[in-house]
């Protein structure tokens, strides 16, 4: 008798807690700050070097001055060796280091870096950097080591970039579900689009 | 002390002299069980009421069924990114409606059972009275008393030809 | 009048005989069992390809979206109801007669729901994302559309399927005690005494017993009516020429039923024979449930003709030309077929000789049985090949081999499952028929005692 | 907070779309002042339309289709989701050629209230706030019940696994395919989506500017390979779009079952009138409520032409 | 769209398409995966290439003779789709669905990829040496080549290098031009092809020309007719009537179709000259003379047409004028096919559209450039030299006449006898497997051409009256069989220039590749072109090739007096022949064409408009001649001639003549590609030689056949239902309504 109670009572308690926890749960679930693979590039690129802050030694390069094309296409982009050479073959003191070393042969043999993708979302979803970047850097005038880490994460302190976010599903309608000031100055707000429509493709 | 019968209406004299007869260190409501091989109502006459209480989990289990499915379907309609589906409700009636009563039966139906488990005390150990004869024709009585009571049972027994009569010393 | 059992049967005989079917049955089930097996390897082979090659290998098209695994997946369900008429309705009205023969009416319930259950994951496109229709709290915030027909199936067959599990075991607890006692030890003896949850007959326990049983009952009826129904919702919910018929929830009932009773008096004629049940599933039984099957073949027979009429004097001239096709088109002569199966083979059942003429019931009950699978045919395939929209008018599909070959492996499946059951629980209540017999034996006592009373 | 929110928002979860139209719920997502009210809809001339299958192929090019090859269109699985039909004059059942044949073009009609979204267990068919009738290919498990549903029968289903099928994209012919659609694979429903990923962009450029598509700014695929212009495509609520002009000329409503012009032009033949000068608007298969969003324009013909 | 601050070739080399991730992996997985895929990265990028956003460059499509000009999606130095050039009064931005399949030439997994010498693979220079030794001592005109209709800069290349070779066997052959009716324009306008007005037309009376389908110039016709059609044009509505005896697409979209019968059209069209005058049309005294014997009556039993028909249509084309008369492939496919397309060009003379939307057209000041239009006579010379074993060495580009030569030609054998046959050939077609050398050539999408469009189109948006263009074909993307050690495809242009310098190195050694002949040509004219000669050339090349159409002040040609009408005789039709008692007639389909397309799988997918049948060649019967030989559809027929004989299924189609039967052209290759061969029946191997009796043209209808079931039955692949083309009563699916019940005036 009173151990058949006390199952009784264990079931229903935990059928009762499973169903208000489906009842109330979805939001909560999406609070992942995982850290994704190492992923091994042509040239060990040193963000933090870049990116980084003063104290770090950092330059502070905004992001978008070399992944250009974020503000203006639906991919950041990886920006042309040229690019990287427009500045070093400025820099005499690095030139010797074996990572500009390596970068100057590509550019000598005119051969693209096989970077890897780092932040390869599936091939059925559509991110859109443009939009992204207008909402919260232009519109909203955050800095943009926020704006680029919301989904990025602290790259400035990384060398070889590193997925820090989930990127899975919930965790976009996460913010997408989050109303947000219009822009800079106004209260009004508002939030991501809900279709599916406009993520999925 | 378990004693068997042949038939239910020996059953029935020896529960009921049992129950008329007061012997010390015996109480005929508690200490006396009857194990029959098929269901017998009869019996449980002379055995004095003994409410049943299922039907309490089954009203519990139904009603708690159809609400959450209720709050469930509609909460779940209500967060799924507002889809707008064939020009109906987002949140609509009808469909949730069947999935409610749906629910509710299921409910009903698991905690019904749950409940027959626990009132029935299943499942539960063996008692070492017992005989393969129960659950094949034959009808054990059994009863708990002090040792005192004992022969005086066991003589009640007897004068109705009990088939066999087992014991089991001790408490 | 021949008496439905002999009542000065001894109730140990009775264990004994039950028990028997337990340890040796016949040849004959060994054959069976063996030809089930084959059938289902055929049927599993035939899935693995589908799964990898993709639907186009069962030769459906554009218009004919859904093909046999939709109608054999109702035919299924169907089947399943008429276990939930036996056991839990004439159980409410207590008509003991059913006693011998609801347990393997049960078992039956269960094992075609799960076979039906196959074809939901056989049916789907994709079904290595069937989680996606499962309503469980996803990292994605996503949910089910509850919107959705199939979606009411899936939570209908899923209680359905429980319920009757639980009624199923709950009444067979007795059993097992009584099998827990007389088999000799062994891994069997060690299974019945888990599942007997050491049941000892107490008045307590049957006390309990007894109210749960019934309200258990009392939900499944409503239930099964509310799973058929649903079903039929797959169909009436929709948009479709010929589908959208406000009669098909009760028509559907019927025909579940229907077919459910022809294939327990299958059942009824294999067990009796396979287990040497002669002395328990005995002819007046069978006599009874014959005449139960032809009340309801009539029913059935009555509910189709609305069916056609409701069509045939509404304005409709959509649906009435998907009738007409019926008739006429490519799909005519398995819809005559079914026709004939359906209502004009069960009046064989009228006749006193026949409802006890073993061969002549078991060929008839798999016509009925062949006549309902078509019935479910019949209402899915004509509306594809004959929608609203003339351009996408198909020729007759024929179905691919593929498709056949795990339609009938699903029979397979379903005889394997059933035959293995028979063979580990009691397929015959003993208990209930000790009742039965005790009852029956009182009743005559009293009678006669009556008669000596008069002198 | 779903319980929560549902019953805070009871009301914008209970009303029904078109019909009382209070617009799509998740409008709302744009502040005032980017709001973007876009009902993607087409209108159709078939007395233009010439049946020449430019839009079949260019919806091909645009949209990844496969070509499944002579065995598998025989078992009737091609995946054109434009198909041009053509239909014959028709007198006590002969086909009749002396007009000519008529050509329709059809494709999904993206329903306001599309009877394949209500039964799609997962929900991967959805009413999109900008009008469309969405398909989201990862979501589909392929039950094909939106299919059985759909009155036009203008659904695709993948019935194999086209992109690793030897014969639908041998390389090079894979480096055509447009990056910016998903290639479908095995198991999935598909169909037209009015070149979502056309007015996905316009939609973006639209809002980075903070003004509302223009008139004309995306094109359909069909709509801009089309030899003589016979389909147009655009914004219905925006007024002064050539498809709200020709709906409004048309007298063709969007959420309504019957037009007002049917209505009297019943009347009339019941009062046994002739209807003088009327208008060539219609939508297929109107009476059952689906709410189409394409309307097309009935073929003319001269009869006094010999 | 375009800005040009990077050379074009240049950026076609760092815009490879080599490292681009192509997404074939759909809706499978459902998670990321990190470090699996690549990204698109170059070394150096032109300012207006954006990772993600697409280019579009102006090209020229290459499909059909038409030229429309095309703007071609190009993302991360991907070719993606061809759309059309809104600038173009060509097309005006829209597309046929051949022109669509043009990417699909380009990426085709069948395409040639390097020389084959007698099968076997070998470097270009190898290739260009055996030519050179081949025409070592080979007289000029032991020399031909033949080709399809050209035209641009790669042509005034292939005339200099005829004239270096001292040859003037330069063959310009198509199995289905108008050549007959550009003879008989010639004769009744003075201009072989004057601008058709269709658009300024309120009648349009067309014989057996399908301007929607395959005729001319189909996507501009297409543009003209959805003009014609508009109820709110000055005009108002046009009507259209399409008499042929086997109804086309532009027979399918007319308010009349008059099923004739094969052969009649000029009997018909003197018929209704007649009928003319009689409803009181002045009608100039020799055509008068003409046709004065063809009453109504007799035309009717002639052509099969109910008089009162003839006369109806007399009276509307009397009641409304401007109208225009075409006289298209139908009517000019027989023994006396110039008298019928003459007969027909008198009409638009009598109903005086001669000025009105007939129109002198304008052409390019370069001759040479100018497209040189094929012809089946042509073909038939060629033959005549090769069976005389005259020629030691035949170069073939742009025709594959072993595939399109009657059988009854022997065409194939006459070619073996050539001492040494060249095949310039994207595909191994039928030529090429004949030929010794065989050298593989660009895509469209990958060559630098000009094109002289073969129908010049009507001044657009504020052109002046004697526009004329030229379009520039330019590369879209980095060839996908690069020139790597003597492998790889090149431009015709590029041969050519390579043919040349072996014979005037001194005068070609200037320019390295075709590109830079063609640039420096260009730019040599370029006040012609439209610059001024104080212009930047680079500025102005880069611009032109931004645009790709050159606008010009072309020259317009006189319409000249018509030749008379008195040397008009047209045989009554021949009675049936007892034993091939039916007509065949080879149909141009707007996909198919003559097939040098079929080998693209979009066209094979796509249904023939009229049958929905794909895949496969059939034969249209009408249901009463079926009726009559017992066929019923998906029968197996056999159709045979006197010269040959093909099966295919049949297919009942009302819109036929009785006595005719048709058969699609194109389908039916041997050799071609995976998705070309063995699809359907070539019905080309069948004709009857039979020839036109002034022009020389072989005669494509002229073809009497039986037709006999094989036994075999199929169930056709199609697009339609079992109902056919039958709405099955259904009130609104396909709605038509008569022009007199619709106000179409004010319509947007």
């Amino acid at each position: 008798m009173h151990f058949s109670l006390r199952l009784f009572t264990l079931l229903a308690g935990l059928f009762l807690a499973a169903a208000s926890y489906a009842a109330d749960t979805a939001p909560k679930l999406t609070t992942a700050d995982d850290l994704g693979p190492e992923v091994a590039q042509p040239i060990e690129f040193p963000h933090f070097r870049h990116a980084g802050d003063e104290k770090d030694g950092g330059m502070q390069i905004n992001c978008m001055y070399c992944h250009t094309y974020a503000r203006r296409s639906i991919v950041a982009g990886i920006p042309p060796v040229q690019k990287c050479i427009g500045c070093h073959q400025n820099i005499p003191s690095v030139r010797e280091t074996p990572r500009i070393k390596q970068l100057f042969e590509y550019y000598d043999n005119n051969k693209a870096i096989p970077w890897k993708k780092v932040h390869d979302l599936p091939d059925f979803v559509r991110f859109n950097h443009e939009r992204h970047i207008k909402r919260f850097y232009f519109q909203q005038d955050r800095p943009y080591q926020e704006v680029c880490g919301y989904c990025h994460g602290d790259v400035k302190t990384m060398v070889v970039a590193r997925r820090q976010k989930s990127l899975t599903m919930g965790w976009c309608a996460n913010c997408h579900q989050k109303d947000h000031p219009v822009n800079a100055t106004s209260s009004e707000t508002g939030h991501g689009p809900n279709d599916c429509f406009t993520c999925h493709k | 002390m378990l004693a068997l019968y042949n038939n239910f209406d020996e059953a029935e004299k020896v529960v009921s002299e049992l129950r008329s007869a007061d012997i010390k260190g015996f109480n005929a409501d508690d200490d006396l069980t009857v194990k029959s091989p098929i269901e017998h109502p009869e019996v449980e006459e002379f055995l004095g009421d003994k409410p049943v209480k299922v039907q309490w989990f089954t009203l519990v289990g139904a009603v708690m069924g159809g609400l959450l499915a209720f709050f469930l379907i509609s909460g779940s309609q209500a967060s799924f990114y507002s889809q707008m589906k064939g020009g109906k409700p987002i949140v609509p009636i009808p469909p949730n409606m069947v999935l409610t009563y749906e629910m509710f039966i299921l409910g009903g139906v698991y905690i019904t059972v749950l409940g027959f488990l626990i009132c029935a005390g299943l499942p539960a150990r063996r008692s070492p009275l017992y005989s393969a004869k129960v659950s094949e024709d034959q009808i054990g009585i059994l009863v708990k008393a002090d040792e005192s009571a004992a022969a005086t049972l066991k003589g009640i027994f007897a004068k109705h030809k009990a088939l066999e009569i087992q014991e089991e010393a001790g408490r | 009048m021949t008496k439905d059992i002999r009542e000065d049967i001894a109730w140990a005989q009775i264990n004994q005989d039950v028990m028997k079917s337990l340890e040796n049955p016949r040849k004959l089930y060994w054959v069976i069992l063996f030809a089930a097996l084959m059938v289902f390897s055929v049927g599993i082979g035939c899935e693995i390809y589908q799964y990898i090659e993709g639907m186009g290998v069962a030769n459906m098209n554009n218009p004919h979206m859904w093909g046999l695994y939709i109608a054999t997946f109702i035919f299924w369900i169907g089947m399943s109801h008429s276990g939930t008429l036996l056991s839990a309705i004439l159980h409410l009205m207590h008509a003991d007669w059913r006693k011998p023969i609801y347990r393997f009416a049960e078992a039956m319930t269960t094992f075609s729901l799960m076979t039906a259950g196959l074809f939901v994951a056989v049916h789907l496109g994709r079904v290595w994302q069937i989680y996606y229709a499962l309503p469980y709290p996803s990292e994605r915030w996503v949910w089910p559309n509850f919107q959705s027909p199939l979606l009411w199936d899936a939570m209908a067959i899923f209680t359905y399927l429980s319920s009757s599990v639980i009624f199923l075991y709950i009444g067979s607890i007795p059993d097992f005690a009584i099998a827990r006692d007389n088999i000799h030890p062994g891994w069997r003896k060690k299974l019945y005494s888990i599942l007997a949850l050491g049941w000892e007959g107490t008045d307590r326990q049957w006390r309990n017993f007894r109210v749960t049983y019934l309200t258990v009952a009392c939900f499944l009826i409503p239930l099964a009516v509310s799973v058929h129904s649903i079903v039929a919702s797959d169909f009436a919910m929709s948009q479709q020429p010929g589908w959208h018929v406000t009669s098909f929830p009760p028509y559907f009932v019927a025909g579940a039923l229907y077919s459910g009773c022809a294939a327990i008096i299958t059942l009824f004629i294999i067990l009796r024979y396979v287990f040497k049940f002669e002395e328990y599933m005995t002819l007046p039984i069978l006599k009874k449930t014959v005449r139960l099957t032809f009340a309801i073949a009539m029913v059935w027979t009555y509910l189709n003709c609305i069916e056609f009429a409701s069509v045939w004097y509404s304005h409709d001239q959509v649906a009435k030309d998907v009738l007409i096709q019926k008739a006429t088109g490519p799909y005519a002569p398995f819809w005559w077929a079914m026709i004939f199966c359906g209502s004009v083979v069960p009046f064989v059942m009228m006749f006193k000789r026949f409802q006890t003429n073993i061969p002549v019931m078991f060929a008839v009950s798999l016509l009925l049985n062949l006549g309902m699978w078509l019935e479910r045919w019949m209402i899915v395939a004509p509306t594809y090949s004959h929608g609203y929209y003339p351009w996408t008018w198909d020729h007759d599909q024929w179905p691919s081999l593929i498709q056949w070959g795990i339609v009938f492996g699903s029979f397979g499946w379903f005889t394997l499952l059933f035959m293995v059951f028979c063979k580990i629980v009691p397929s015959v209540s003993m208990y209930e028929v000790k009742e039965m017999v005790y009852h029956r034996s009182q009743a005559t006592k009293k009678k006669q005692l009556g008669i000596e009373g008069a002198h | 907070m779903s319980v929560s929110n549902l019953l805070e928002n009871w009301s914008k979860f209970r009303h029904t779309h078109p019909v009382e139209d209070k617009g799509h719920p998740d409008w709302e997502a744009y502040p005032s002042g980017l709001k973007t009210d876009i009902k993607w809809a087409m209108a159709i001339d078939l007395d233009a339309c010439t049946g020449c299958n430019a839009c079949s192929v260019a919806c091909y090019a645009e949209n990844n289709l496969p070509v499944v090859g002579k065995e598998k269109y025989a078992h009737g699985q091609e995946m054109h989701w434009m198909r041009i039909e053509r239909y014959w004059g028709e007198e006590n059942g002969e086909f009749k050629a002396e007009q000519g044949a008529q050509f329709l073009p059809m494709m999904c009609q993206h329903c306001e209230a599309a009877p394949c979204e209500t039964v799609c267990p997962v929900g991967a068919t959805n009413h999109t706030e900008d009008g469309l009738n969405s398909q989201i290919y990862n979501r589909c498990i392929g039950s094909r019940y939106c299919s059985a549903n759909c009155p036009f029968k203008v659904r695709y289903f993948n019935w194999y696994n086209y992109p690793e099928q030897e014969e639908s994209w041998p390389a090079p012919m894979h480096l055509q395919l447009n990056p910016d659609l998903t290639v479908r694979t095995k198991g999935v429903m598909e169909k037209c989506t009015f070149c979502k990923q056309r007015t996905y962009v316009a939609r973006n450029n639209a809002r980075n500017e903070e003004r509302e598509v223009a008139d004309g700014e995306v094109q359909t695929a069909c709509q801009q390979a089309c030899p003589t212009g016979a389909i147009s495509f655009g914004n219905l609520h925006d007024p002064s779009s050539k498809v709200a002009k020709q709906w409004a000329q048309q007298g063709v409503d969007i959420i309504k079952e019957v037009q007002d012009k049917d209505k009297e032009r019943e009347k009339m033949e019941h009062e046994g009138k002739e209807p003088e000068k009327m208008v060539r608007g219609y939508r297929i298969l109107e009476e059952l409520r689906p709410y189409p969003s394409v309307m097309y324009l009935e073929r003319v013909r001269e009869e006094s032409a010999v | 769209m375009i800005e040009n601050d990077f050379d074009r070739r240049d950026f076609l080399k760092v815009l490879g398409w080599g490292g681009t991730a192509v997404a074939l992996s759909g809706c499978g997985y459902t998670s990321i995966e990190d470090g699996k895929e690549t990204v698109t990265s170059y070394v150096t990028l032109p300012s207006y290439v954006v990772p993600g956003i697409s280019n579009y460059f102006n090209s020229t499509c290459a499909q059909c003779e038409a030229g429309c000009n095309i703007m071609v999606r190009v993302r991360e130095g991907r070719a993606l789709k061809s759309e059309g050039n809104a600038a173009s009064p060509i097309n005006r931005g829209k597309m046929c669905g051949l022109g669509q399949a043009g990417i699909q030439a380009h990426y085709n997994p069948d395409r040639v990829q390097t020389p084959l010498l007698n099968g076997k693979a070998v470097s270009w220079d190898q290739a260009l040496k055996e030519i050179e030794g081949k025409l070592n001592g080979v007289k000029g005109d032991e020399v031909a080549f033949i080709t399809g209709t050209m035209s641009g800069h790669a042509q005034a290349l292939l005339g200099n290098y005829m004239d270096a070779l001292g040859s003037k066997n330069h063959f310009s052959y198509e199995a289905v031009s108008p050549a007959v009716a550009r003879a008989a324009n010639k004769k009744a306008y003075g201009v072989a092809m004057p601008r058709f007005r269709i658009d300024k037309a309120k009648v349009v009376v067309s014989f057996g020309a399908d301007f929607l389908g395959a005729w001319v110039s189909p996507v501009y016709f297409s543009q003209a007719y959805a003009q014609f059609r508009k109820g709110n044009r000055p005009e108002g509505r046009g009507v259209l009537v399409q008499i042929e005896p086997k109804m086309t697409l532009t027979g399918a979209n007319a308010d009349r179709w008059l099923g004739i019968r094969p052969g009649t059209e000029g009997i018909f069209a003197l018929g209704l000259i007649n009928a003319l005058g009689a409803a009181g049309v002045k009608v100039p005294a020799d055509i008068a003379a003409a046709a004065k014997d063809y009453n109504p009556e007799r035309v009717g039993t002639d052509t099969g047409v109910a008089f009162d028909q003839i006369n109806k249509l007399a009276a509307l084309l009397k009641e409304r004028t401007p109208s225009l008369v075409l006289a298209g492939t139908a009517a000019e496919g027989y023994a006396y096919g110039s008298q019928n397309a003459m007969a027909i060009a008198m009409l638009n003379h009598v109903l005086g559209n001669v000025g009105k939307t007939v129109e002198a057209p304008a052409s390019v000041p370069f001759p040479q450039l100018a497209p040189t239009v094929g012809s089946r006579s042509a073909l038939t010379a060629l033959n005549a030299g090769l069976a005389a074993g005259k020629y030691k060495v035949v170069f073939s580009y742009g025709a594959n006449p072993v595939y399109s030569a009657p059988a009854a030609m022997k065409f194939k054998d006459n070619f073996g006898k050539a001492g040494f046959k060249v095949a310039f050939a994207q595909y191994l077609d039928e030529t090429a497997k004949a030929a010794d050398l065989v050298l593989p050539l660009d895509s469209a999408m990958e060559e630098w051409a000009t094109v002289v469009p073969e129908y010049m189109p009507a001044p657009y948006e504020g052109h002046a009256e004697n526009y004329a263009q030229v379009s520039l074909r330019q590369p879209v993307m980095e060839k996908l069989y690069p020139n790597k050690e003597g492998s790889g495809t090149r431009s015709v242009g590029d041969i050519l220039l390579a043919l040349l310098k072996q014979r005037k190195p001194e005068a070609y050694k200037g320019f390295d590749d075709f590109y830079a002949y063609l640039r420096s040509a260009v730019l040599e004219k370029k006040t012609v072109f439209g610059a001024a000669a104080k212009d930047d050339n680079d500025i102005f090349w880069n611009d032109t090739v931004g645009k790709g159409i050159v606008a010009l002040n072309g020259v317009t040609a006189k319409l000249a007096g018509r030749a008379s009408a008195s040397e008009l005789a047209l045989p009554a039709p021949a009675a049936p022949d007892a034993a091939y008692p039916l007509r065949l007639i080879p149909s141009v389909s707007a996909s198919m064409r003559d097939g040098r397309n079929a080998n693209e799988p979009w066209l094979q997918e796509s249904p023939d408009p009229l049958t929905t049948i794909v895949w496969d060649s059939w034969v249209e019967i009408h249901p009463k001649t079926a009726a009559k030989l017992g066929i019923v559809e998906g029968d197996i027929v056999d159709v045979s001639s006197k010269s040959g004989s093909i099966k295919a299924q049949a297919y009942l189609f009302p819109g036929i003549h009785p006595d005719a039967v048709s058969v699609p052209v194109g389908y039916g290759h041997e050799a071609m590609g995976r998705y070309a061969n063995g699809t359907g029946a070539n019905v080309f191997a069948m004709l009857d030689p039979v020839f036109d009796k002034e022009t020389g043209e072989l005669a494509l209808n002229e073809t009497a056949v039986k037709i006999s079931k094989t036994g075999a039955r199929v169930i056709i692949v199609k697009e339609e239902g079992p109902i056919g083309g039958s709405q099955a009563g259904r009130k609104k699916i396909a709605v038509k309504v008569s022009a007199g019940k619709v106000d179409l005036t004010k319509e947007v």
